[in-house]
């Protein structure tokens, strides 16, 4: 339960951030940290166009993107905390459910007919596959070091001993910062802030839907980056530590991730799209790396 | 600590597959360099002073200093292209690489000798395969120069592993090997840089489609 | 009469699951030998299955081949009901017969039955071709299956029969005869590279015949392989890392082909090639998980591969059944010709949705649980691996993500490109939905999609049944229970959330203008929309490009010189090709063509001539192993 | 050989009676056309025509780089004759846009032209009934193919503009590019403003980008055909203007390729560095955009010894922020990744489609008013031309750079070398009497490349025709040509490359 609300709470400012420290880095004047969720409240305050070309299927799928990130949000565990839910193998879940919410929203991008959208439709669906095994890869590298299988207990056996564990953690957090980037469609794979409908991957695929829609879309972007955020402090975060010590290390983690993503998205052009497939392989690359790591550290691999 | 610098090694090959641009090559061959010498320093159980020279000259100085410099130079005085574009995709190369070094992991767990230092074969094997296939992959005779060099840090961690101290003669010899076939190939390149250069451009026009 | 049959042998089926005791009762004596029919759990499991498509086939049938009873006679309609009723006999006595000879038999009828089933529409000459393959490619695989079955009748002297089997495979190395058999069986299912007649037979068959093969008679290969590994209990590593290793290949080479086609049913065709890989994996981690020792893979491998069967035969033929009445309807399988058909047909197409999604391994559908059985295995198993087995678990995890994700690529695609959008040609002007009797076998086999996607639990028992034939340890199975009902409430929770949205949006969009206008095309109002839609060659384009190595999409397009400021009129057009076909078939088969233009006397230029003389080579062949050992 | 003696030749910024343009036949004009406009050294620069007694006369002005002359040629198409010419695109592909311009105002039907399309949807076309949405759109036989249509409305503060790609996947097949969206009727508008006040506020509103210019050339042309000579430092301070107009422009350009690869941190640093060129115009003109600065025959706003300390001031703040920035992004691999090798227009083909300015210098063309046609500011302080190789984003990318620099050494050599008089101050002069049944041509290398206005006037002096040409009309096709076969995300920057008028050539 904890969990959620931390991640509730932390993804209403997590946006807020990545733009206020891009704008620091522009030496501009900073927007509010809230601008986002009052731009959200504006939507939902707004009625809205369906393309006449579209379907059910184009209403139904910010529904469903939205409530499979946020039933997602339910197998987060925190500390010591385990999720709402929580099972064996709920990573597994946890992927095909983002995966189903990606499904209906590229489906109806399609759904408008629009060339643009197809796009974007396009470039996520193959992305997405694409970062897919980098995410299990990773998820077995920790289930071998730790030998469990769910969320829960892939953290809090998590114990750092020695410098091959600190790789695998800085392997680890390393390619979970950039599939977090891949998933919500960030630099280097996607320019969130590009008014150029033909570079862009997810602002193009929503370009048909507005205000409630928009609003669920938006919201479900922010839940995904706080998703992640919780993930990659959940590696840090130990059990031992008292509540408040954890809750603060959470935000200081999560706030933490947002001006990385910040300071990735002010320094460094993206990549050329058609080389996006081969830079998101590159992240199972380095997560195969974290496993044979891992195996090292199993003793399955005995060196001298 | 070994495993530490195992790994990097093993990420830098990573991204000699990944990568296409040519100053990113001697930037990862420098980076090589040093984490070679963190691999020899840390491996040494007692360091006399005559050998901990050596490896500092050998790995920092020659390997990640000179090497680069001078494959700098050539790459300026000879104008070259910044792109290298491989004739496999380099999506494929990285699922290579991989492969390569899950193999290579598992070779050296299957060499059982206690006189030998295994865990460097892991990324030995892995970087002088790779070193060939990054030849192969390269129609250009500088990135032909880089694979050379990524063989030779491979034999280097070979000769790391099959001594239990510094193996001096083995790396005097790796050491040769390097100043005389960067000197061999680059004299070549600077002679034939002109001519060469001009053929690339036309190549690589072609090839961009 | 054939509702009967699915009736009693439902009856048996159920029976047999029930009890624990083998069923067995004579069937039929030749030539003094009593053959009985035998049903274990095993043969039960398969005979639910088949009895179910077979019933839904039937169904479909009825509304699909209307449009052609003008055209037939009664008596070819005819001929193809009772071809389509032995197909359903011959795969049943197929997993109820334990003696070689027999089994072959029913095999040899299958074979046959579903040949004539292809080639419904004979008129065709191009069908009556790929019939032929279809006939000549499972003759060899029979060859194989009787090879195999001599060698271990010659070398132990048991009966010849499934059960003879087991006493070869105590005191020989199993690995060869196991070789044998899968070649032998593979061809049936479909594994790659055994696979070359699969894509083409299943779009040339009726939709019903092909839901039907796809959906069950491609599995007789997969009970074949089980069958023989029921007997199998040494030396199993060798075996399971080939199954595992040409399984991850089928997966990712046959969902990689999948998504370059244009052609619907070819589509499918090649998913289902796709889907055969993901159950070789489980099982294929089921037998190294047996070799190695390590229960849980075993169990979770074997229940993941078989439960998969389950699956692919109930939405592979929802979505064979609705692509047919795209096909009815609009009298083309070429996708790049339709779009926009979610409005004119919109049940037709949730249930295409529907198959799409369970296809595609998501949650809450059928599909997801048996992907997550296999993935589960592979996770709770790596820590007790060793390093090779880490490995493997490594390479098929991952495999079977790719799959998973390339899978997602391709139901995008073809879904959007059917259903979504506005029309891309003439094709899709006046169509409208199907009649109500081609839609009653959806909605069964959406009901058990939506049963075994949300209440995964139930199915624990009957799974753990079947799975006991190969490891003792079954009951690990009873472990997921809890597991499976944390899917359920989450699935629960998932729908009753969308559901809550859904009525709040409803509510929000009461209180505020809610508008319908033309999708935004930045203003420009001369477009023709059609025009301005992502084409399935585009999309699939993407992915094309980075596997072009493997899949081998050429383009016929002359590029822009570049002299060629104002360009002159051109046109363009994609095809692929099979890559393993052309080695492992077209080429050789060219080859002999060539060797066989050489010998003048049986020159008649004519390719059935030489399928004919193929034909008759292993009919004698047949003929003289028969008289050999009788 | 052709006899040039018959060919009416005069130097830039000059006017010539009409009478000594001589008219030939058309069958001759073409034969000479074809001929001069082979070699490399001479270009296009205005083909048009205009109704002189209820015929059609055509002029065409071809610039002499080599020998710094612009040779005029004329024929005539009588009213009564059948309004068809013979095709010379099929020859030289670069005059395929005035003879569509020609084709579209006065219905004359090109003979095997290849590309017989609208240009711009006049108001005053010959064929009404085509409307901008019948545009005819170039497409490939293909049910596989998609198409993509952009605009005329895009996000962002663009002007409209329509641009039809036709995609397999990611890869441009072929783009083609239908403007006249924005048709404002600017030429007619000259010749209804008696006052050479509003035409000089009109000539500052042709492209907004490019108002100093477009307002040199205007006031250039006028001052011709008035046969009014202008002081040095008048000349002076209007180059100074355009470069400074070039610096600002190729640095917001430079600001905005960043933005469009996502590169915030250059797309900040060079926008902030524009904006202190600007302001300088600002403080200079009292318009960011330096309109009010250039009027026909004097100014309101000379520079003074003031302004120059100011601008050297500012000038030596920009340059060290600008070096360093420029070491930063030029070397940075994932900048240099997005713009290597993408769009390429290779020489010979920038050649045939005769590009102009900057999209001209980065595939080796050396095309440059100020050096091949200089009035008299760059004739006392010469320039040299800069070109780059490999005619794709990055050689324009780097172009922008380099000739930023080239601009500020000029500025600075100019600085060094001239002393700006308060005392020589000539006041604007609205009310110059025209030559009558004169010609008169101005050419000026504003930042996008040259501009080219030419006037003519009747007996009784009074505008006649004025025609305006800007680089952008002979520059989209390059942008087309660099879209072949390159991925539809590339777009954005190669049209930011370019960042061609759309203003400019809807007029």
């Amino acid at each position: 339960m904890i969990s959620l609300l931390l991640i509730l709470l932390s993804s209403l400012f997590f946006v807020g951030i990545i733009i206020q420290t891009k704008a620091k880095i522009a030496a501009r004047k900073m927007p509010s940290i809230f601008q986002p969720l009052s731009d959200v409240i504006r939507l939902f305050k707004k009625g809205a166009i369906y393309s006449s070309t579209t379907s059910i299927i184009f209403r139904a799928a910010p529904i469903v993107y939205f409530s499979s990130v946020l039933i997602a949000a339910l197998f987060i565990p925190f500390g010591g905390n385990v999720g709402l839910l929580s099972f064996y193998g709920d990573f597994v879940f946890f992927a095909y459910l983002l995966a189903i919410g990606k499904f209906l929203m590229i489906i109806a991008a399609m759904d408008t007919g629009s060339g643009f959208e197809g796009m974007g439709a396009n470039r996520e669906a193959l992305y997405s596959m694409l970062v897919e095994p980098a995410f299990f890869i990773l998820a077995g590298s920790i289930a071998l070091f730790t030998n469990n299988v769910s969320f829960q207990e892939l953290f809090s056996n998590l114990h750092i001993v020695s410098s091959l564990s600190y790789s695998i953690s800085v392997a680890s957090i390393y390619v979970l910062i950039y599939i977090a980037l891949v998933e919500n469609s960030r630099m280097p794979v996607d320019d969130p802030k590009t008014h150029l409908e033909l570079t862009m991957v997810h602002e193009v695929m929503v370009l048909d839907n507005s205000g409630f829609d928009l609003a669920l879309i938006h919201i479900a972007t922010w839940l995904k980056f706080a998703i992640y955020g919780s993930i990659l402090a959940n590696f840090l975060i130990k059990n031992t530590w008292s509540i408040y010590e954890q809750i603060g290390v959470y935000f200081v983690i999560q706030i933490a991730f947002a001006i990385i993503v910040g300071i990735l998205e002010s320094f460094k052009a993206r990549n050329k799209m058609s080389k996006n497939p081969q830079w998101i392989i590159m992240l199972s690359a380095i997560a195969v790396v974290s496993f044979l790591t891992a195996l090292i550290v199993a003793h399955k691999i005995i060196l001298n | 600590m070994n495993f530490l610098f195992i790994i990097i090694y093993a990420i830098t090959l990573i991204y000699f597959a990944y990568s296409e641009r040519v100053k990113k090559f001697v930037w990862l061959l420098s980076v090589q360099g040093f984490v070679l010498f963190g691999m020899v320093f840390s491996s040494l159980k007692e360091i006399e002073i005559f050998d901990f020279i050596f490896i500092l000259t050998e790995t920092i100085l020659v390997k990640s200093i000179i090497v680069p410099w001078f494959l700098n130079r050539v790459r300026k005085h000879n104008g070259l292209k910044r792109i290298h574009e491989p004739s496999i995709p380099v999506f494929y190369s990285v699922i290579i690489v991989i492969l390569t070094l899950i193999l290579s992991f598992v070779l050296s767990n299957n060499i059982l000798n206690s006189q030998m230092h295994t865990q460097f074969f892991t990324v030995a094997f892995a970087s002088v395969i790779f070193g060939f296939y990054f030849i192969i992959n390269h129609k250009n005779i500088f990135s032909h120069l880089v694979g050379y060099l990524i063989i030779e840090n491979g034999i280097f961690m070979i000769s790391l592993a099959v001594g239990n101290t510094m193996p001096l003669l083995v790396n005097l010899a790796v050491l040769l090997d390097i100043v005389l076939g960067i000197l061999v190939l680059g004299v070549f390149l600077n002679r034939v840089g002109n001519t060469f250069q001009s053929d690339e451009i036309n190549q690589l026009t072609e090839l961009k489609d | 009469m054939q509702i009967v049959l699915i009736g009693i042998t439902s009856f048996w089926a159920i029976q047999a699951f029930a009890t624990s005791n083998l069923i067995e009762f004579p069937f039929i004596y030749v030539l003094g030998n009593s053959i009985s029919l035998s049903i274990d759990k095993l043969s039960a499991f398969f005979i639910l299955v088949i009895n179910f498509t077979s019933l839904t086939g039937l169904i479909y049938a009825r509304g699909y081949l209307k449009p052609y009873l003008p055209k037939k006679n009664s008596t070819e309609i005819a001929f193809h009901y009772f071809n389509f009723l032995w197909l359903h006999i011959s795969m049943l006595l197929v997993v109820m017969i334990r003696d070689a000879l027999a089994f072959l038999i029913a095999w040899e009828i299958m074979s046959l039955v579903s040949f004539f089933l292809v080639i419904f529409e004979s008129e065709k000459k191009e069908t009556v071709k790929i019939g032929l393959k279809y006939l000549i490619q499972m003759h060899i695989g029979v060859v194989f299956l009787m090879i195999a079955f001599i060698i271990a009748y010659v070398q132990t002297g048991a009966a010849f029969s499934f059960d003879g089997l087991s006493v070869y495979f105590t005191s020989y190395h199993p690995f060869p005869l196991f070789l044998l058999f899968f070649i032998g069986f593979g061809i049936k299912a479909g594994f790659i590279p055994l696979h070359s007649w699969l894509p083409h037979a299943h779009p040339a068959a009726p939709s019903h015949v092909s839901g039907v093969m796809s959906g069950v008679m491609i599995k007789m290969g997969i009970y074949g392989i089980l069958r023989v590994l029921s007997y199998i209990h040494t030396d199993l590593f060798g075996s399971g890392l080939f199954v595992l290793i040409i399984s991850l290949v089928s997966g990712i080479i046959g969902v990689s082909f999948a998504i370059v086609q244009h052609d619907v049913k070819k589509l499918l065709a090649y998913h289902s090639i796709e889907n055969i890989g993901i159950i070789g994996i489980g099982i294929g981690l089921g037998i190294i998980g047996l070799s190695q020792n390590m229960p849980v893979l075993a169990v979770l491998g074997f229940g993941g591969g078989i439960l998969h069967i389950l699956n692919h035969s109930l939405f592979k033929s929802l979505l064979f059944y609705t692509a047919g009445s795209v096909y009815k309807q609009t009298h083309t399988r070429n996708i790049e010709q339709l779009g926009g058909l979610i409005k004119k047909m919109p049940k037709t197409a949730l249930f295409f949705l529907l198959g799409a999604l369970a296809i595609s391994g998501l949650p809450p559908f059928n599909g997801f649980i048996s992907e997550f059985l296999i993935y589960s295995g592979m996770f709770q198993s790596l820590q007790t691996a060793d390093l090779s087995v880490d490995i493997i678990l490594l390479l098929s995890f991952s495999g079977l993500a790719i799959i998973g994700g390339l899978a997602i690529f391709c139901f995008t695609k073809v879904f959007s490109i059917i259903f979504l959008g506005t029309g891309r040609s003439d094709k899709t002007k006046n169509v409208t939905e199907v009649e109500p009797v081609m839609i009653v076998p959806d909605f069964l086999i959406g009901f058990f999609i939506l049963l075994i996607g949300m209440g995964s639990f139930i199915i624990v028992q009957p799974l753990m049944n079947v799975v006991a034939i190969f490891t003792d340890n079954a009951s690990i199975l009873s472990e997921m229970t809890p597991v499976f009902n944390k899917i359920s409430l989450s699935s629960g929770i998932f729908i009753s959330i969308i559901g809550i949205i859904w009525i709040l949006r409803a509510w929000q969009q009461k209180r505020h203008q809610v508008s319908v206008n033309d999708t935004w095309g930045c203003g420009y109002t001369g477009a023709n929309p059609a025009l301005h839609q992502y084409t399935a060659t585009s999309y699939a384009d993407n992915f094309a490009h980075i596997s072009s190595k493997l899949v081998n999409v050429k383009k016929e397009y002359r590029d822009f010189t570049s002299d060629e400021i104002f360009p002159n009129e051109r046109s363009f057009e994609t095809h692929s090709s099979d890559i393993i076909e052309n080695i492992l078939v077209t080429k050789p088969a060219n080859k002999i063509l060539e060797f066989l233009n050489k010998i003048a006397v049986f020159q008649t230029g004519n390719i059935q001539h030489y399928l004919l003389y193929a034909l008759v080579f292993m009919i004698i062949i047949g003929l003289l192993t028969y008289f050999n050992w009788i | 050989m052709i006899d040039l003696n018959k060919i009416a030749k005069i130097k830039n910024n000059e006017s010539i009676s009409l009478k000594d343009i001589a008219i030939i036949d058309y069958e001759e004009f073409s034969h000479i056309v074809i001929e001069l406009l082979k070699q490399p050294e001479n270009h296009c620069l205005s083909y048009f025509a205009y109704k002189s007694n209820d015929n059609l006369q055509f002029i065409m002005a071809v610039g002499d780089d080599k020998n710094h002359n612009i040779l005029l040629l004329s024929h005539l198409l009588k009213s009564d004759e059948k309004p068809e010419l013979e095709s010379l695109t099929k020859e030289i592909f670069a005059l395929h846009i005035f003879e569509r311009e020609i084709h579209e105002n006065f219905g004359i039907n090109f003979i095997e032209h290849p590309w017989l399309k609208p240009v711009r949807f006049a108001n005053n076309r010959a064929n009404k009934e085509m409307q901008i949405n019948d545009y005819p759109f170039y497409s490939i036989k293909s049910e596989e193919l998609h198409e993509v249509g952009v605009g005329p409305i895009h996000a962002g503060v663009i002007e409209p503009g329509h641009f039809r790609f036709i995609c397999n996947g990611e890869n441009v097949l072929h783009l083609e590019i239908q403007l006249g969206w924005q048709h404002r009727g600017i030429e007619k508008l000259f010749l209804d403003k008696e006052n050479n006040l509003q035409r000089n506020l009109l000539a500052e509103n042709i492209a907004g980008d490019t108002a100093i210019g477009h307002t040199t050339a205007f006031a250039q042309t006028i001052e011709a055909l008035a046969g009014k000579q202008l002081g040095k430092q008048r000349h002076i301070e209007r180059a100074l203007a355009l470069e400074l107009e070039r610096i600002a422009i190729h640095t917001g350009d430079i600001s905005a390729l960043c933005t469009d690869i996502a590169y915030h941190f250059g797309s900040n640093v060079f926008g902030i560095l524009r904006t202190a060129i600007i302001n300088f115009m600002q403080f200079w003109s009292g318009n960011r955009f330096g309109k009010s600065l250039i009027r026909v025959g004097g100014t309101h706003l000379p520079f003074t010894e003031e302004l120059k300390v100011e601008l050297l001031d500012v000038l030596s703040k920009y340059e060290k922020q600008f070096e360093e920035m420029v070491y930063i992004t030029f070397r940075l691999p994932s900048v240099q990744n997005r713009f290597d090798f993408i769009g390429i227009v290779s020489p010979e083909q920038a050649r045939t489609i005769g590009t102009v300015g900057l999209s001209a210098r980065m595939s080796q063309i050396e095309r440059d008013i100020r050096v091949s046609h200089p009035n008299f500011a760059y004739q006392e302080f010469p320039y040299e031309t800069i070109t780059a190789e490999r005619g794709d984003v990055f050689a324009r990318f780097l172009l922008k750079k380099k000739e930023i620099r080239k601009s500020i050494s000029w500025i600075r050599n100019v600085m060094e070398n001239y002393n700006f008089d308060a005392s020589q101050n000539e006041k604007p002069d609205y009310q110059l009497k025209l030559k009558p049944s004169s010609f008169a041509i101005s050419l000026v290398e504003a930042w996008r490349g040259e501009v080219c206005h030419c006037a003519i006037t009747d007996e009784a002096g009074k505008l006649k025709h004025y025609k305006i040409k800007d680089p952008s009309m002979h520059n989209w096709k390059a942008l087309e040509l660099s879209l072949r076969n390159v991925e539809i995300s590339d777009f954005p920057i190669n049209n930011k490359s370019y960042n061609l008028s759309y203003c400019g050539h809807d007029l």
